[in-house]
């Protein structure tokens, strides 16, 4: 019952069309990139893709996004890629943006069994518009729904065989919250060490958020992005 | 008149909210004219937070530059001596709950009432708006800058924003190019001019009403 | 009839519970009963979640107690290779949110849909209830241990639950010292006597409908 | 500006009669055994206090209980302390019990300047009563307010004097949250230490959150509560 495998194709069976897929990574800083290559390279459409951006043009997520297999993208700031604006032009993609905030605590609600919240963030501007206003104490909230999805696609830095995973630097972001939110979690990660290596009070995912663990074959580098 | 380049004047801009700055304090820095501030930062006790997860940014050699580090910008920075890491909704949890002292923002616009539109110009795609929004409900104090007049000469203080704003809550100071202003009980009022800069200029190429 | 001392009884309930339990998962220990399920686990990928703070809960010798390593019942417990410390709003996040396999729990009465009261009592002043409720809507299964009838012989087993309930939410198995019973469809199904027991004596001291 | 002090009593000089107090700990393991002293031999009444216990008979917050000093007890488990029911019978405290998950994610809410959330747990129990319902994709929540306080009592196990914390196996429990949620943020720490000692990936509590630190004067071994 080994979480442990060595191919991309076997680490994303359980991907399937129409899925919710939550995608970690704040641009390419902590994207999955071996997991998101290995996606263009599957038979799936209709991805609804929970990811802050949808990569840069042509590049991670945005090759997924030119061969039309995300049907929604939900995100922060798509603005990265400039592809995201013309599919949406065309009515080939559906696009909903929530502030950066907000997709982080969504995802974080989800994970936690929570249904939804109330953040101040986004209230009486275009993009609280149609969601319930509530005032607590004074102050105007905005109701925002937890996000759960289907398979979160990870990057950390290190996981023990069992599953826990420590992250690097910046790479950090929204994977840990992914990992909480999705029926399967899929890491990709530089090593994989023995059970007992990571210090029990740094390990910022425990092993049973984790399913499927995988040693990462692309990494970012101050080169870009290379195959290892 | 002024005639300074684009830059020379980011750069005015900066180094005047730098002045602004007074430690201990935990300050959060937008993408462009704000991300220049930091050159301007000697206190040892100002520290700078990036929203995607690290408390203790700081400049970084070129042969030190790690990938894996940057800032919002997503720009490669170098990491304080007690500097921390976390995660995206930690980050924003820090932004949201108060507990982030100033933000410093660029914006498209500010209304005479201190709030401003800095995420979506109209007529063209929303596509992004980052932690902008965030930021501005909850940082303790909000700082703008920005170019007093767009590229057209029209003023980018207004009586009431076109663009979509960005929050209800209105900043607490305005840094541009000709002056600063201080925002009181959601009014303009000028605290300072820039150096060489009348007030005659700033009232031409002011639309907002302000106090003097 | 039988007639097993209480400890006697405690530890027939655990040991049959624990042959219920498959690795690999986590499972969550509450306090009496579920608390002795941990000595008859051998399987090494079974790993015991603690809502206090830890996954990977092992037994402890007694010259290596830590006074800051304790268990839900506040019992000094020994740290598994592979476990990890988290605080109290990440560990009943995980609870919560579907993480946990299995919560072992127990009860003062089960209605005959699975429905269970066990952290309050009708006529006393209600003054805690600790994880008992955030377990029982958030483990993926719930198995419930206790007596089958109360001091006095009466049924624990009951078509309504006289005391509060601590979620509307249906156990799936129950263990007594007498039977075990799953929890199909809302309605209690008898899988198993345990050893020595007849069905007569199950029929007689259970006021539940349950199907055989 | 140092946070640092070695005064109990300057340490609590912001505490106020009225005041709502977080204090950390799970029953006595975690808890800040010095502050709480300091608390009880501090001039102060009609305290709310939010902790899991409110300590046991005699011992901790239990004394601060038998001095009358607290007006209203928000926690999980007041079992722990037979003189809380005695007071509570007496009409001499108010209670709010809330399930120990709740109680966790209402203070992280508040320290994420969040208003509230809905949560499955108390649905539909006697500690769900009248509180708001809402249903959720099919499954009945019930609304919970965030929690913020004036003052925070906290345990870490050390603190850089720039005030990071790190914490020591489950003596975290409800620490970090605590020192999110309140206005005034002090904690006991075994050691303190200088910045950069403290691994950044390993901070658990970043400074931001902390406003005063003091070396703590009385620990928990495993003869009991001891002066060090």
């Amino acid at each position: 019952m080994s979480k442990i495998t060595n191919s991309i194709q076997d680490a994303l069976s359980c991907v399937e069309s129409g899925n919710t897929v939550l995608v970690g990574g704040f641009g390419l800083v902590g994207a999955p990139l071996s997991l998101i290559e290995g996606l263009t390279e599957k038979d799936v459409k209709d991805l609804t893709i929970v990811s802050n951006n949808l990569g840069e043009s042509g590049k991670g997520l945005g090759i997924l996004l030119n061969q039309n297999k995300i049907k929604k993208g939900i995100g922060s700031y798509f603005t990265s890629n400039r592809d995201v604006g013309d599919k949406y032009q065309k009515g080939e993609i559906e696009l909903e943006l929530l502030p950066q905030g907000t997709l982080a605590e969504s995802l974080r609600a989800g994970g936690a069994g929570l249904g939804g919240y109330y953040t101040t963030t986004g209230a009486g501007t275009d993009l609280g518009k149609g969601k319930e206003e509530r005032e607590i104490d004074g102050v105007t909230y905005i109701f925002e729904k937890a996000i759960r999805a289907d398979v979160a696609l990870i990057r950390a830095h290190k996981a023990d065989t069992l599953g826990n995973l420590v992250y690097y630097k910046t790479a950090r972001n929204f994977n840990p919250l992914m990992a909480t939110a999705a029926k399967k979690v899929i890491v990709e990660v530089d090593e994989i060490v023995q059970p007992g290596e990571l210090n029990p009070e740094e390990i910022v995912t425990p092993f049973l958020y984790v399913d499927v663990i995988i040693e990462a074959q692309q990494v970012l580098t101050k080169e870009g992005v290379v195959n290892r | 008149m002024t005639k300074t380049s684009k830059t020379d004047m980011q750069h005015v801009i900066a180094k005047r909210v730098a002045q602004e700055l007074e430690g201990p304090c935990v300050v959060n820095l937008g993408i462009g004219i704000p991300t220049l501030v930091a050159e301007y930062l000697d206190a040892e006790d100002i520290y700078l937070h990036t929203e995607n997860g690290l408390l203790g940014v700081t400049d970084v050699e070129a042969e030190e530059i790690d990938p894996n580090l940057v800032n919002a910008g997503k720009l490669p920075v170098g990491e304080a001596i007690g500097a921390s890491y976390f995660n995206s909704s930690d980050s924003f949890a820090m932004i949201r709950g108060g507990h982030v002292d100033v933000a410093i923002l660029g914006a498209l616009q500010v209304d005479q009432t201190g709030v401003i539109a800095n995420w979506a110009v109209p007529g063209k795609n929303i596509m992004g708006v980052g932690g902008a929004m965030d930021l501005l409900v909850g940082a303790k104090k909000v700082f703008v800058t920005m170019s007093h007049t767009s590229k057209d000469g029209s003023s980018k203080l207004l009586k009431e924003c076109t663009y979509p704003i960005t929050s209800t809550r209105s900043v607490d100071m305005i840094f541009t190019e000709l002056a600063v202003f201080e925002v009181v009980d959601k009014q303009l009022k000028l605290v300072e001019l820039m150096p060489g800069v009348t007030i005659e200029e700033v009232r031409e190429k002011t639309e907002a009403n302000f106090a003097e």
